[in-house]
């Protein structure tokens, strides 16, 4: 069962008028009980691919919005746009993305401190390939 | 020889395109959109690049996303299957442009192959039979009327610029010219800007016989056979055959050598298509059009002739010659194709993609599959609904259809609906198994077809 | 059982008046309560292939114990050594099987009453196919 | 024509005579242990019959259980397939007396095939090369020694009555002989309650090279060319070829002749395997044994000549005459099969079944697949280990072997090992790729290869 598909289950539960389900599968069980927060006693196995602890949030990334070569700086002499621990204003340009001899500006999505850039000046970006991770603030 | 090549496809021809790159050391890059992360071939890659969205407009039709992405993986070629951009006089050229190898003919070929009334004027010069027609425009409806005469009706009235079946009305008596005449006229000037029209006669139950064509760059352009695609639903192939049983050795000579004059006259290279249309009197073929692409049917010919033509494809793009001659080429047995489609029959052939459940494909003696499927994997909603390719190879045309029957008997997919029962019923039909199908066969004989399907599925419940 | 499937069995389960729904397959449990909240007490979800309910019981079989033809009697004017409803004293013979024109007879394992004969006269029974059920008595 | 065949044999072979029968309109009727209820072939079977339990004694190699079921479900005759009772004399001649065809040659064409002495005796009476040594038995010490001079050391002490490696000793010199004729002749007397000792030269470093037959009751006895077996460990063959790179065409046909008398010398009928050892100096050929059934690596001999040889078992024993001449019989191409085995070559090649938890296969051009494996299924781990086959065909020997590795880079099989990755290995490997393989080369070089395979592992892990 994918989380989607769990999520799904999770729905149509809320939506129904069912006290509780109890769902065991060859790799995977669940059960779920409606309101009170009370999780019954001796906990329900967790459903594979479902981490029980929270996971270790990752912070959020800026991605490619297109396949091309990605640059720090707007010129290999100048300063980067965004090193780590720049702080950063919502619409600034934190690096470029070269496509076609075209530049493209990225922005950063809001006010923010950059914690890490994930590709080397120069590198090849996939479309939707996070390039820097931010911390909002 | 090339070294890296940039595959601008994705399906079964994206992993078609990477066996033969494989097979001459050539490095592969796949490009993928966001839908096709998990596909077969972006696994198999020397290297894969997500070029963007699931909307083909954003990713596989992206230009500027493909060249950036050949550039940036340092690719020397770009392969562009078929569909998509392969067709694409521009992209052939813009390739050229960023100095890489387009793995097909020049932007130039293919824009004189695509023009319907352009390369009719160039195959008639080149003494290559066209349908009997207008010379040249009909301006009035007077000019129509006397070309409709001339060459008997039925005849069609087209738009010089037309495609897709726009601009297009079919005439079965003079009494029906002149309206028809000004509503097509119409037609082609809202939709293409122009409303040139011309005439052609119709061709009544006429086969779909194709030629294939390889060309190289030092003059060579040899033709490797025939194939019959007449059985069609809708202008869409389901099952392709070659040789076609309905063509003489001496019909076949005369095809064969006007498909290579057809090549030569757009100055081709690379793989591509001549299709004829066969007249119900066995005798009488017309150029239809050519493709300068590979086909999808191409493993048919591949099958009866040993010859892999995608792998010549990229030995002709990296420059080398033909090392076969015409006489060379010689075609042995009987080959058989069946498409297999995620669409239900009998919900009016509605595509119905899904995830691959459980799936076997057939195998043993003389059977090749080429598919991108995998257990477990998703038909993605987002592109054509072809999920896999069963094609068979024996030595007469009626062992071939047994051995292909015999195939879809194993052929199990559970997912999603497809069409490999109709198929199977077409397989055991009386026309087919004589070799006698036309155009027109698959479209008149689907209700009885559904029917034999709906019957044998009744009686399965029943046991 | 599909996602699907499992939405379905939900809305079935609603529509009906049952209080509760307990399902096991192979590979598969579910069990369903309504209402109320109040999980059945103590229940771990039902291990993968255990079942629940007991199953309907099918009687015990004879089976064959090599692939041959299915005799019910010594020799086709004869009665049949094992019609149903006879009773059938351990070791006494119910049936035969022959292969290579050689006969073996097939004894009973335990003093019985016949509930039914599984297959006709002269037929293929395959190893280990059932060919009479019986009750123990 | 036969009407319904039983398929008296289990896995991808079972699988294999299935597709032909149905190819050839024949009911078929499967026969299972209660290991192998969930078989693919069962499944596609027009009928299916347990037979016994796992245990091959009281199930396939059951005389009984299998004449039983093919009488009673109206079989008219049985296909053995290889193994198991492929070449059980006695089992032929008890299929005929229930009035069955037995699918193979005569029981007692089986018989003198399958007699070691007999056989070499028949063989040079008509002129097939036998390996040179003693005039029928050696009785003394001193016969032996005699002829061992007459022959040259190295030389081999083999039991008349022998098999299984049993009754024989190797004499590097005259020093060692008379100790070893001692031991043997003790060993033949308790293994087969026959001393008889006869002695022959021992071949060094020979190429294992087997011609394809058939033979109809029309007194048409033909050969289908050649293939190098030399890949072997411990005399289990790993990865086959057809036809044999160091085949000049002059040897061939005198093997190829060769191969002929000797099937000819033994009333053969149906399909059948000549083997020789080749010896170093890739001149003298010598009658190794001759197998009265069809052979697991049958299929490279079908890619290269197109002929299906299931398929004429099938018309030979339906009383057809063979349809085509030794003429028309023409090898294209270069055939390659790699047998996958679920074993673990890093843990001695111990056998290692288990559930198949993922699983594909290569497809495409030139890629054929054999196997009863399907994702889902089990390999049992009451037989022999054999999962799949896979074969390619190209126009040259090189490109088949890159098509191979192509291959094996695709094949994935999840849930237990495979010796596929040796197999890889062994693809690049100089002396593999130069066509220079002995029966020695694997044994020799296994270290080598393994020691590869690690360090790939290893990196593959770092990265």
């Amino acid at each position: 069962m994918t989380n989607q598909e769990l999520y799904d289950l999770i729905a149509c539960f809320e939506r129904s008028s069912l006290g509780t389900l109890k769902l065991s599968r060859q790799d995977f069980s669940i059960e779920l009980s409606r309101g009170g927060g009370t999780a019954p006693a001796g906990n329900a196995p967790i459903p594979a691919g479902v981490s029980a602890a929270p996971a270790p949030v990752e912070s959020p990334a800026v991605t490619a919005p297109l396949v091309g070569a990605f640059y720090t700086a707007p010129a290999p002499d100048q300063p980067p746009f965004a090193p780590v621990g720049a702080h950063i204003k919502k619409g600034q340009t934190v690096c470029l993305i070269e496509a076609m001899k075209m530049m493209s500006e990225v922005l950063a999505p809001c006010d923010c401190v950059i914690e890490a850039v994930l590709k080397a000046d120069g590198e090849l970006a996939a479309f939707g390939e996070p390039l820097l991770r931010y911390q909002p603030c | 020889m090339l070294k890296r090549v940039l595959i601008a496809n994705r399906g079964e021809i994206a992993l078609r395109i990477l066996r033969a790159c494989r097979e001459l050391d050539m490095e592969t890059v796949a490009v993928y959109s966001t839908a096709d992360a998990e596909a077969l071939h972006v696994q198999l890659a020397t290297r894969s690049v997500c070029i963007g969205p699931a909307k083909a407009a954003e990713s596989y039709l992206n230009q500027d996303a493909l060249l950036t992405a050949a550039r940036l993986t340092g690719c020397d070629a770009v392969h562009p299957g078929y569909g998509f951009l392969s067709e694409n006089a521009d992209f052939a050229d813009a390739c050229k442009a960023a100095g890489l190898v387009f793995i097909g003919p020049s932007g130039d070929a293919i824009r004189m192959a695509g023009s319907k009334s352009a390369a009719r004027d160039r195959m008639k010069a080149a003494g290559v039979p066209v349908t009997p027609g207008s010379e040249g425009a009909v301006n009035t409806v007077e000019d129509a009327l006397r070309a409709a005469e001339a060459v008997g009706y039925p005849v069609l009235l087209k738009a010089s610029a037309g495609g897709g079946g726009r601009g297009i009305r079919r005439c079965n008596s003079l009494s029906e010219l002149p309206a028809a005449y000004a509503e097509a006229k119409a037609e082609a000037t809202a939709c293409f800007g122009d409303g040139e029209m011309y005439l052609e006669k119709l061709v009544l139950h006429p086969r779909h016989i194709e030629f294939q064509i390889l060309a190289d760059r030092f003059g060579h352009t040899l033709h490797l056979g025939d194939r019959d695609c007449s059985v069609q639903r809708r202008n869409q192939k389901l099952i392709e055959e070659a040789p076609a049983k309905c063509l003489t050795p001496a019909l076949r000579e005369a095809m064969g050598a006007a498909a290579v004059r057809a090549a030569q006259a757009v100055g081709y290279e690379g793989a591509g298509t001549v299709e004829f249309l066969l007249d119900a009197d066995g005798q009488h073929f017309y150029f239809m059009e050519m493709n300068t692409r590979i086909q999808v049917e191409h493993g048919v010919t591949e099958l009866v002739t040993g010859v892999d033509l995608v792998r010549e494809q990229l030995r002709i793009a990296s420059g080398l010659a033909l090392d076969f001659t015409q006489e060379q080429v010689l075609m042995a047995g009987h080959a058989i194709e069946c498409r297999i489609n995620a669409e239900d029959p009998a919900k009016n052939f509605q595509p119905c993609p899904g995830e691959v459940a459980f799936l076997h494909f057939p195998g043993g003696a003389g059977v090749r599959v080429d598919s991108c499927l995998y257990q477990g994997c998703a038909l993605s909603p987002y592109y054509d609904s072809m999920a896999a390719k069963l094609l068979v190879h024996a030595p007469t045309r009626l062992e071939a259809i047994r051995k292909m029957r015999r195939c879809l008997e194993e052929f199990t997919l559970e997912g999603f609906p497809t069409n490999a029962e109709l198929s199977y019923q077409i397989l055991y039909h009386p026309v087919f198994v004589r070799g006698g199908c036309t155009t027109a066969f698959l479209d008149e004989r689907l209700p009885e077809l559904l029917d034999f399907s709906r019957r044998v599925a009744a009686c399965e419940e029943d046991v």
